[in-house]
């Protein structure tokens, strides 16, 4: 981690020992069989992240990051540049090919990738929770709106009717969800509604990490911009630490301090966010730029 | 046995051969070491269809033997058609004496019901299941199903509790109410009636429950913390007769069925009604 | 007064018993002997026996006679007696190249070594009903009995096209694709216990034996609505397979001898053999071959046999995907679907009580809740 | 020693003395005098319950073993692999740690161990709690039973996984325990 401070958004733990909560190395994930020189028939110097040699889809190799309570980190690239595998590995949707990822939880650190199925579904529960760009992912649209919230809530244990109403009203209050709508089928919600019921589930147990993959991807400008606007007060207020998928500097902008960008794979860019949008070295990185500010 | 014994076979009572039952037995012991748990079984095809109760009649045939006394019901009533047969079927094959008085029977078999009264410590019930998996309505496939029991994971089905709460103001599951078992398994209560559920808390006697086309079987032993589903503020209710009693022996204290669009209502455990009538006389 | 049902049941269900057998037994025709159902109505005789998953034509052809060709019926009456006996042993593996063929043919070409072998099958003749009256018939029986066996016509049908004399165990294309290096190569090593569907529920994910066994003792008309079902309904991810290998034809089962310990045969069965031929384009696939699909069933059953091969290549090759494995394990059995089908005709009113009166506790929630 | 076969009368009487015994964890369940007075009374269990779809052993007993095997059909198998441990004695800590305990999604496959005891009365005394134990339900234990009695407690300490056991008297009284069971020194 650099010793020059430069302040970002979410100075605070990142000035503290860095007290990481969630960390990542050296994390791949290769489609089809692979060794050493089918990985490095692929990368941003090839142009591919699809072996020649084989045809093994080399789909993120070699990832290390942490990120600290009330901390966003922002993972940035095309389609295709492996972002999102990197998030789905973390989510425990995709098993990784290689690599480690610690969680630091209220009983100790955990390897994620070296649980069990069930323990890391568990986790999902309560300490790692994650917003999709699609809803019907974490959602269930033929549930109500309470429903979806009822569910983290009920396998955490809750079993009081009114109690669980409760915090669900308070949650999509939060989410600036109308309280009307709290027992109607999330399916007749537009699409804004439906991410801010998604952010509303994954708070619901209070996750001390929060995945957001493309959050805003496919909602209008404005009601985008409500979204991250919530997102970003919500991160502020839980010092949750946060990781953002993004292929739109936009969003990494307004939600992050620090960011990754990825292409074909590989992180071609690691630095402050500020920084990166002043200065990009990385030719990639700046054609993303150039694309953000145009 | 000679091979020419099995191709030109003779009339026998037998049901079931020694190999089934033992094979039923282990999948017994196991349901009653795992309380709630369903245990998959080499379910045998029994002279009556699966769905008419085959797997209660498999556990109650390796049960059974010719000191016991058995009592088979339909619906709580002893003359039903599926009761009658079944019961010869037992009674014939095993030996059995035959009662419909539940104080006097060891074994008692039933679908639909647990007897009004007369279940103690002797007793064994034997439920006929349907349908055994409490989850079908939440999931469908069975993958995930198992997954769920393997983990405890039941916040679907009570995010489903929730649900119904929120848009019918009341819990509508009718019977077969899901219950978990000794903290754990969530179960299927046969379809028993709601009325039925709190007998199988703590209760005194054994509780196995054999689902036949399923190919399961599942048991709650006695003294077993049986609850039913429900939210801490939303309590459990049991079928209610708005204060109505049996036009045959004036029970109101029982489960009764009515006629259609009619206000007569009837004890549906049809023995118990006989010996209340007697009592009254 | 009050419901009552079916009051003085044993009475009613003797009377019943009694009545079926009687009206059965007393009918005016003459009595149906064994042999003509098993000689006359062979094919279904086969296909009760598939489905029962029991190896026994004399019993198959007295459980039709009693059901009165009820097939599902026949099934049941066989799968309950088997119920009754213990098992005493298991047969020795046997090998399906030692099938002795009475008709084999290859689809996937015109020549094979090993020729076509037609066989008795109606595949070729016209779906004519044929209306001529009984006494012609006969008089065409009598004919057709005093010609010797062996007649041109057998030959004829067996020699098919091609003119080369057909082998009663014919190299398997398969066998031929594998030379040519075809087909993905699924055999494994070490080799696993079957799995025994009688003992163990096979629910999913399950062993491709436990797959193979519950096909082989489906229901035909399951088996091949499940495959259509694939083919053109909602689900729709099933390929037109090409059939490598269609056999029918006998073989020993051997079971070892308690005392000797050496196999000795005990019955020969005759059953149905597929092997369906499936293009791979998927894209973990290798392009470059074929793989094959697997069906048995006893007896002469080929439309059962066909579902199953092009089925149990779909299923493999849908890995868990979607819910195919689990339709085929659960919802083929005959004997499970008819039952609980025909459950719904039990007395019901404990449960429909409950019903109504949730009906009316909802009602008072919802006028709770206006007022 | 001389086994015999059960009739199919007698296995159901032995297979009720073990589902009572399971049903009621802790109760002193006697299994048929007739069947006790003529055979050791630890072979009943595997006499009743197996047959050639079943595996079991019994290592420190290969007499009976053999004989068991023979009326039964049984496969004899190592203790890891085997539907039923027999042991004559209370069994060291490793046995019990090595036999299967199943798995979350298939708990009924964990080993059913029929355990000998020279009689239920012993030094140390245990309070069992759990489905099917009555209030106050305890079992007097002898010094070297409490040895097996903790590796016992290791093995169901991961439900629903675990094993299954039952003590075996020499005068065929049978005690079950299944794995829900609690078992705490008083």
């Amino acid at each position: 981690m650099t010793t020059e401070v430069e302040y970002g958004r979410y100075p605070v733990a990142r000035l503290a020992v860095p007290e990481w909560m969630l960390k990542v190395e050296r994390l791949g994930r290769v489609y089809g069989p692979f060794d050493d020189a089918v990985i490095a028939s692929t990368g941003p110097e090839v142009g591919s992240s699809k072996s020649a040699l084989n045809g093994a889809v080399v789909a993120a190799w070699d990832v290390s990051f942490e990120v600290a309570a009330g901390e966003a980190l922002g993972l940035v690239g095309e389609s295709g540049s492996g972002k999102t595998t990197v998030l789905r590995c973390l989510a425990g949707d995709v098993a990784p090919s290689r690599g480690e990822a610690r969680l630091r939880t209220a009983a100790g650190d955990v390897s994620m990738f070296e649980l069990d199925p069930s323990a890391r579904r568990r986790l999902r529960i309560d300490t790692l929770a994650v917003v999709y760009q699609d809803p019907a992912e974490g959602l269930k649209l033929n549930i109500s709106a309470g429903g979806n919230i009822a569910e983290p809530l009920t396998a955490a244990g809750w079993r009081n009717f009114g109690n669980i109403r409760n915090r669900a009203s308070e949650l999509l209050t939060r989410t600036e969800v109308p309280i009307n709508r709290m027992d109607d089928l999330v399916r007749g919600f537009s699409g804004g509604m439906k991410q801010r019921v998604q952010i509303a589930k994954a708070l619901a147990n209070s996750p001390s990490v929060v995945l957001f993959d493309e959050p805003t991807t496919g909602l209008d400008a404005s009601v985008a911009a409500g979204v991250l606007d919530l997102i970003r007060s919500l991160l502020e207020e839980h010092r949750i630490a946060a990781i953002v998928v993004s292929h739109d500097f936009a969003v990494i902008e307004m939600l992050t301090s620090r960011c990754l960008v990825m292409q074909h794979g590989r992180v071609v860019e690691n630095a402050l966010t500020d920084q990166l949008l002043e200065d990009p070295h990385h030719p990639y990185t700046q054609r993303l730029v150039a694309a953000a500010r145009s | 046995m000679l091979l020419d014994d099995l191709i030109n076979p003779t009339q026998s009572d037998e049901l079931l051969d020694e190999f089934a039952k033992r094979e039923i037995r282990r999948a017994m012991l196991a349901a009653v070491a795992i309380p709630g748990y369903q245990v998959p079984f080499g379910s045998r095809e029994m002279p009556v269809a699966r769905g008419w109760g085959s797997g209660g009649l498999q556990i109650t045939l390796a049960v059974v033997h010719d000191d016991d006394v058995v009592k088979v019901i339909d619906q709580g009533d002893d003359d039903g058609v599926n009761a009658v047969n079944l019961r010869r079927l037992v009674t014939t094959s095993t030996g059995a004496d035959q009662t419909s008085v539940a104080a006097e029977a060891s074994v008692i078999q039933s679908r639909h019901r647990i007897p009004e009264d007369g279940l103690d410590e002797e007793s064994i019930l034997v439920l006929q299941v349907p349908v055994p998996e409490p989850l079908r309505g939440v999931e469908r496939d069975m993958r995930e199903l198992a997954r769920m029991h393997a983990e405890a994971d039941y916040s679907r089905m009570w995010v489903s509790l929730y649900e119904d709460k929120v848009r019918n103001g009341v819990i509508t599951q009718t019977t077969g109410y899901p219950c978990l078992v000794n903290e754990r398994y969530v179960v299927a209560t046969t379809p028993i009636p709601r009325w039925d559920i709190p007998r199988l808390h703590e209760s005194p006697f054994l509780t196995l429950f054999g689902a036949g086309r399923e190919k399961r079987i599942y048991a709650i032993p006695p003294r077993t913390k049986v609850e039913p589903l429900t939210f801490d503020d939303v309590p459990f209710e049991v079928e209610d007769a708005d204060g109505a009693s049996c036009a045959m022996c004036k029970s109101s204290d029982a489960f009764l069925v009515s006629l259609p669009n009619s206000d007569v209502w009837m004890c549906s455990d049809t023995d118990w009604c006989r010996r209340t009538r007697e009592a009254n006389a | 007064m009050g419901y009552v049902s079916a009051r003085g049941g044993l009475d009613a269900i003797r009377a019943a018993e009694r009545l079926v057998r009687r009206l059965r037994l007393t009918s005016e025709s003459s009595w149906l002997e064994e042999d003509q159902i098993l000689e006359k109505l062979r094919l279904l005789v086969d296909r009760v026996m598939g489905e029962a998953g029991l190896w026994a034509p004399r019993l198959a052809a007295k459980a039709l006679r009693q059901s009165e060709g009820d097939a599902t019926e026949a099934v049941h009456l066989l799968r309950a007696y088997r119920s009754t006996l213990p098992r005493f042993a298991y047969s020795e593996p046997a090998d399906a190249d030692d099938v002795s063929v009475e008709r084999r043919i290859v689809p996937a070409f015109q020549r094979v070594p090993g020729s076509q072998l037609l066989g008795r099958s109606v595949d070729y003749t016209a779906r004519f009903l044929e209306r001529q009256s009984d006494d012609l018939a006969r008089e065409e029986a009598e004919k057709l009995r005093s010609e010797a066996s062996g007649t041109p016509d057998d030959e004829r049908s067996e020699a098919h096209a091609d003119g080369d004399t057909p082998q009663r165990s014919p190299q398997r294309l398969l066998e031929m694709l594998r030379e040519m290096d075809l087909v993905v190569d699924r055999r494994r090593a070490d080799d696993p216990e079957p799995f025994d569907i009688t003992r163990t529920p096979a629910r999913p994910p399950a062993a491709r034996s436990a797959l193979l066994s519950s096909m082989t003792r489906a229901d035909t008309g399951a088996l091949v609505n499940q495959w259509y079902r694939n083919i053109l309904g909602p689900d729709g991810y099933l390929h037109e397979v090409t059939l490598g290998e269609v056999r029918h034809g006998a073989i020993d089962v051997e079971v070892r001898h308690p005392v000797t310990g050496l196999p000795v045969c005990v019955s020969s069965v005759r059953v149905t053999e597929v092997e369906a031929i499936e293009d791979l384009e998927g894209v973990d696939e290798d392009r470059t071959k074929f793989d094959v699909g697997y069906g048995l069933c006893f007896g002469h059953n080929e439309r059962k046999a066909i579902a199953m091969a092009n089925l149990d290549i779909a299923c493999h090759r849908d890995a868990g995907r979607t819910q195919l494995e689990q339709s085929l394990l659960l919802t083929t059995d005959a004997l499970d679907s008819a039952g609980f089908l025909e459950h719904l005709k039990l007395p019901h009113y404990v449960t429909f009580r409950s019903m109504i009166e949730r009906k009316f506790a909802m009602r008072k929630a919802r006028n709770r809740d206006a007022s | 020693m001389t086994l015999s076969a059960l009739s199919s009368r007698d296995s159901t009487l032995v297979f009720r003395s073990l589902l009572t015994s399971l049903s009621s964890p802790g109760e002193k369940v006697p299994m048929p005098t007739h069947l006790c007075e003529t055979m050791p009374p630890r072979a009943l269990p595997l006499l009743a319950l197996t047959d050639i779809e079943t595996t079991f052993c019994a290592p420190d007993d290969p007499d009976l073993e053999a004989e068991v095997a023979e009326l039964t059909g049984s496969r004899v198998v190592s203790v890891a692999d085997a539907n039923f441990v027999l042991c004559s004695t209370p069994p060291p800590h490793e046995l019990v740690l090595h036999v299967g305990r199943g798995t979350p999604l298939h708990p009924e496959l964990g080993c059913r161990l029929i355990v000998c005891t020279e009689s239920h009365e012993g030094d140390v005394a245990m309070r069992l709690t759990g489905p099917g134990t009555r209030p106050n339900a305890n079992l007097s234990v002898s010094a070297s039973a409490d040895e097996f009695i903790a590796a016992r407690n290791i093995a169901v300490a991961h439900p629903p996984s675990g094993i299954d056991c039952w003590l075996v008297s020499a005068n065929g009284v049978v005690v079950g325990l299944p794995r829900t069971t609690l078992v705490e020194k008083r």
